[in-house]
């Protein structure tokens, strides 16, 4: 019992995944008083203000990152805001926020150039952070596609980190701990973080000292913002299947110390005997 | 020399704009006060620990329950005649995490050289290679087992962290070590590593300044140097002055941050706090 | 001079970026040499993600030439590299399958290539996961009930239905574990953890523009 | 098209998934495909990037001749292969070295540990109510103690190793908090790959069968 083939775990685990795919259950989410404050931020913000959404993750995790980074669009362009994203990781950031940004620009009608600009990649977070303070240009002198800066009309007014109202980053790794120590502390600017759930317990210090107005941690975070926007979409449907494997692992744990204790028993009256 | 050249050219810089603001606040930032002094502080805190440490002045440092265990379970692959596993982390030679795993298997190599158990540990980059190749033969050496030195002991396993998982994790079930010591960078692979290392019947000791792997390494391992606790034993091993002197200046900050703390909280409660959490705002 | 140069350069730049940070940025002359600065590292540090490559095909090259074990793989690899590198270098302006935009192989790559690949290795931790769930987490001791009972009632609490069945149990034990674990002790612990990194990391930058520390530089 | 790329996906995400039954050729295949792949890509995120809009566009065609700093700190960087003149790439990696630290020197301290030590010099009592008083006490204690859990001048014995002790207790909480998550991250990211086999390639079946 305390042995068994661990192939056989990772079969139930499998099913368990599986399963509520063919028969959805639909379970409410609740809003955590995170989630909202985070909302109640950008839901604060003055129509038409200018605001980085930043995809600081890697395509690995993008079952959780990707639906943050979609409500974050979705909201903002709700408001009218404008985006500028940009992204501190090398592999793949830069195609992903201008796919996700441009799907969600066409629910809205939103244009390029106009409305949003994906500033892609620059190596380097630390020299990035701190140079945008001065000039947002002198870091990224064109877009991600090559266009320069000066032919986009929405960054005719922008800049530095003066013209921009809001920070709401997305991340999967420790950026987000720099955005908050540069950017939020040296200049000011108020940010939100939605974040894997790997990194959400850490983060919890940055909303208590008031240095984030919010956060969002992995997919339940993510599912409770599409519940808040009113829109429930992938995240939302993950909640079941993810209810099912935590009462699986949580089943794991509790049989595998029973097995352990019962064994340890049996070894103890084993060696008195 | 270089200090005294830039220092004169950066006086010159401020004379030179100095002459050409209308207002001061133009120039110095001075709602940053408060960080300027934090900064002076601290940077002399640790000067000034790294010179005592490095005249040789008797710095305290209290013993690490692990490191205790770390000789045990070494001494338990002697007696057991099988192999001694060491992973100073999956990350580059840049990271502290990297050298003070690097740093405490020098400690651990001097063991195995004394008793003959053999040792393996695999790396994932070429300069941690190169840097695990030399403190390794150095222990061997100084403990008169030059001749015992394996130049295979240290192995280049693989670049990619889930190949360099997966190749451990192989040699963990073929060879099953009695000791497995993983000290150092450790990201997702923790738990893989830790749990085949248990599935082996190894005994385990990990360290590591990752508060999101650290729950796997309790879980998995018998014992487990949590946060800073890999960097003090690291320079309670090598006594090098200078991870000495930065641990114990930053010992003398973390008492000042308390009881500021402490007289904080103490002005708060009798809500007479203002100007003093001011001088903590960060601007 | 190959210790000294490097020692220098290391000491000037950080320098100058620490004495600015009390300075205004915009107007003064320090604020903008300090930025100066920020946007060359940029230019210099991108060359060294291209020193990967060169590693990588030194490395798997060599297994080829002396055909070792697995060297066939190791070809593939260097298949890979170059499929990805060199249409990417090429001008869009001769092909769309050249350049990084929609449409080019380099794209068409990374998409259907890496991205699931990536998404791949790190789902498969879930397995692992349950599996250790079962053979290693023990409550052995006391501490280790703490953190056993803790991520119990965490994982209960973050998904719908744990949630819907422990709002079945009398007290408001969701609202108790978000004010009181998470932002309670969770926060205590993890401030206490975030203060002695930053220490930490600082006390290495320092040691770092002072040449103290030299070890990322290499031997010799 | 959109057929052969979902398939694409499914072929390497099954490969992948292969080596939780056991290692075999197709995975390794996959696997070291997958290496090649991301060192390739970013010669080409690099090039474009850095080299052609940061350094040679604004170089030649701006005339910000004063790029060449960069440019030949750059090359230095490959100086590394050629052990005679190695040396010079340690000047580059100073300098990136360096200007980093000068910026973490600064704001790790200013940025991180002055808004968190502000933020736990919480009133105790007074008119925050009883709740609001459980709270602060929990996390003044809480950060204290840490700090001296991870303080290594004085032996944990006595109060000072009570105070560690509780500061222990304090940390296995907030590990248990992280193993909570991490367990909800992993799962999540499972989901999501086995989203995509499920709606999209098992659903790209019937356009084929």
């Amino acid at each position: 019992m305390e042995q068994i083939d661990r192939r056989w775990v990772y079969l139930l685990v499998g099913l368990a995944v599986v399963i509520p795919f063919i028969i959805p259950m639909k379970f409410p989410v609740s809003v955590s008083p995170e989630a909202q404050s985070f909302y109640d931020a950008v839901e604060a913000l003055p129509d038409s203000c200018t605001v980085m959404l930043v995809f600081d993750y890697y395509p690995s995790t993008v079952a959780e990152t990707e639906p943050m980074a979609v409500v974050g669009a979705r909201h903002l362009f709700r408001k009218h805001c404008k985006i500028i994203t940009l992204t501190n990781i090398p592999y793949g950031a830069p195609s992903m926020a201008e796919s996700v940004t441009r799907r969600v620009a066409a629910e809205t009608g939103k244009e390029y150039g106009k409305d949003f600009v994906n500033l892609g990649y620059k190596y380097g977070y630390v020299s990035v952070l701190k140079g945008m303070g001065q000039s947002i240009e002198s870091i990224f002198p064109t877009d991600n596609s090559g266009t320069p800066l000066s032919e986009l009309p929405m960054m005719d007014s922008i800049t530095n980190y003066r013209q921009i109202s809001f920070i709401f980053e997305v991340a999967d790794n420790a950026t987000a701990d720099y955005w908050i120590s540069i950017v939020n502390a040296g200049y000011g600017v108020p940010m939100g973080v939605a974040m894997t759930a790997v990194m959400a317990p850490k983060y919890y210090a940055y909303v208590g000292s008031k240095q984030i107005v919010g956060l969002l941690g992995g997919m339940k975070g993510a599912a409770e913002y599409e519940i808040l926007l009113g829109q429930p979409d992938t995240a939302f449907r993950g909640m079941d299947i993810q209810s099912l494997v935590h009462f699986l692992i949580i089943a794991f744990v509790i049989v595998g110390n029973i097995a352990f204790f019962v064994g340890r028993a049996q070894r103890r009256k084993g060696r008195a005997a | 020399m270089s200090t005294r050249l830039i220092t004169v050219l950066l006086i010159l810089l401020f004379s030179f704009d100095r002459a050409f603001a209308q207002n001061p606040d133009d120039i110095f930032r001075t709602d940053r006060l408060n960080a300027l002094v934090f900064v002076v502080i601290f940077s002399v805190a640790i000067l000034l620990y790294t010179r005592w440490a490095k005249q040789g002045k008797p710095l305290f440092l209290r013993k690490i329950a692990g490191l205790q265990a770390v000789e045990e379970a070494v001494g338990r692959a002697t007696e057991m005649g099988r192999p001694v596993l060491y992973v100073p982390g999956i990350d580059e030679l840049d990271q502290i995490e990297t050298i003070a795993g690097v740093s405490i298997l020098g400690r651990v190599a001097k063991i195995t050289a004394q008793y003959d158990t053999p040792l393996m540990v695999p790396v994932r980059y070429p300069l941690v290679y190169a840097a695990a190749q030399e403190v390794v033969e150095q222990s061997y050496v100084e403990m008169g087992k030059a001749d015992a030195f394996d130049r295979d002991a240290v192995r280049y396993v693989a670049g990619e962290q889930f190949a360099f998982t997966a190749n451990v994790n192989g040699y963990m079930m073929r060879e099953r070590p009695a000791t497995n010591i993983y000290m150092g960078a450790f990201f997702a692979e923790s738990l893989l590593l830790a749990e085949t290392g248990n599935a082996a019947g190894s005994i385990q000791i990990a360290g590591t300044a990752k508060p999101e792997q650290l729950p796997f390494f309790i879980a998995a391992c018998d014992y487990t140097l949590m946060g800073e606790e890999l960097y003090a034993a690291s320079a309670y091993l090598s006594h090098e002055p200078l991870m000495l002197g930065g641990l114990k200046g930053q010992d003398f900050i973390k008492i000042i941050i308390v009881i500021l703390i402490v007289i904080g909280v103490i002005l708060a409660s009798f809500n007479v706090s203002d100007r003093f959490l001011g001088l903590f705002e960060a601007v | 001079m190959r210790t000294a140069a490097p020692v220098f350069v290391a000491f000037a730049s950080g320098l100058i970026l620490v004495v600015a940070f009390f300075f205004n940025e915009e107007t003064t002359t320090i604020g903008k040499l300090s930025h100066q600065l920020l946007d060359w590292v940029i230019i210099v540090g991108g060359f060294t993600l291209l020193l990967g490559l060169v590693s990588i095909t030194r490395v798997n090259w060599a297994a080829v030439k002396r055909r070792s074990d697995g060297w066939i793989y190791k070809l593939f690899t260097i298949i890979a590299i170059f499929v990805t590198a060199i249409p990417s270098v090429l001008s869009p302006d001769w092909s769309p399958l050249f350049g990084r935009a929609r449409g080019s192989i380099f794209d068409w790559l990374f998409n259907y290539l890496q991205a699931p690949m990536m998404a791949t290795m790190f789902a498969t931790l879930a397995f692992y996961i349950a599996s250790a769930a079962y053979r290693a987490f023990r409550a052995r001791n006391a501490e280790a009930t703490i953190l056993l009972l803790t991520a119990t009632l965490v994982m209960l609490w973050r998904v719908p239905i744990g949630e819907a069945l422990l709002n079945l149990l009398p007290g408001n034990i969701p609202d108790l574990i978000n004010t009181y674990v998470m932002n309670g002790a969770n926060l205590a612990v993890q401030r206490g953890i975030i203060v002695g990194a930053a220490l930490g990391a600082a006390s290495m930058s320092l040691r770092i523009i002072l040449g103290i520390e030299r070890t990322y530089m290499g031997k010799g | 098209m959109e057929l052969l790329q979902i398939w694409v996906m499914a072929f390497f995400t099954l490969a992948l998934f292969s080596f939780l039954y056991k290692d075999n050729p197709v995975y390794k295949l996959a696997e070291h495909i997958f290496a090649g792949l991301t060192a390739g890509y970013q010669v080409g995120l690099i090039w474009d990037t850095i080299i052609l809009q940061k350094l040679w566009d604004p170089m030649i065609g701006a005339g910000q001749w004063q790029l060449l700093v960069p440019g030949v700190l750059g090359v230095f960087m490959f100086a590394r292969f050629w052990p005679r003149i190695s040396w010079l790439s340690r000047i580059s990696l100073a300098f990136v070295m360096g200007t980093t630290a000068g910026v973490f020197l600064v704001t790790e301290l200013h940025g991180r540990v002055l808004p968190q030590m502000q933020w736990t010099m919480l009133a105790l009592g007074g008119e925050n109510g009883f709740a609001a008083t459980i709270l602060a006490i929990i996390v003044v204690i809480g950060v204290i103690s840490t700090l001296i859990y991870f303080y290594f001048s004085k032996e944990h014995t006595g109060i000072f190793g009570g105070a560690a002790k509780v500061g222990i207790w304090f940390i296995m909480i907030s590990f248990g908090a992280h193993f909570g998550y991490t367990v909800m991250g992993r799962v999540s990211l499972l989901i999501g790959r086995v989203q995509f086999l499920v709606e999209d390639w098992i659903g790209s079946f019937s356009t084929i069968f």
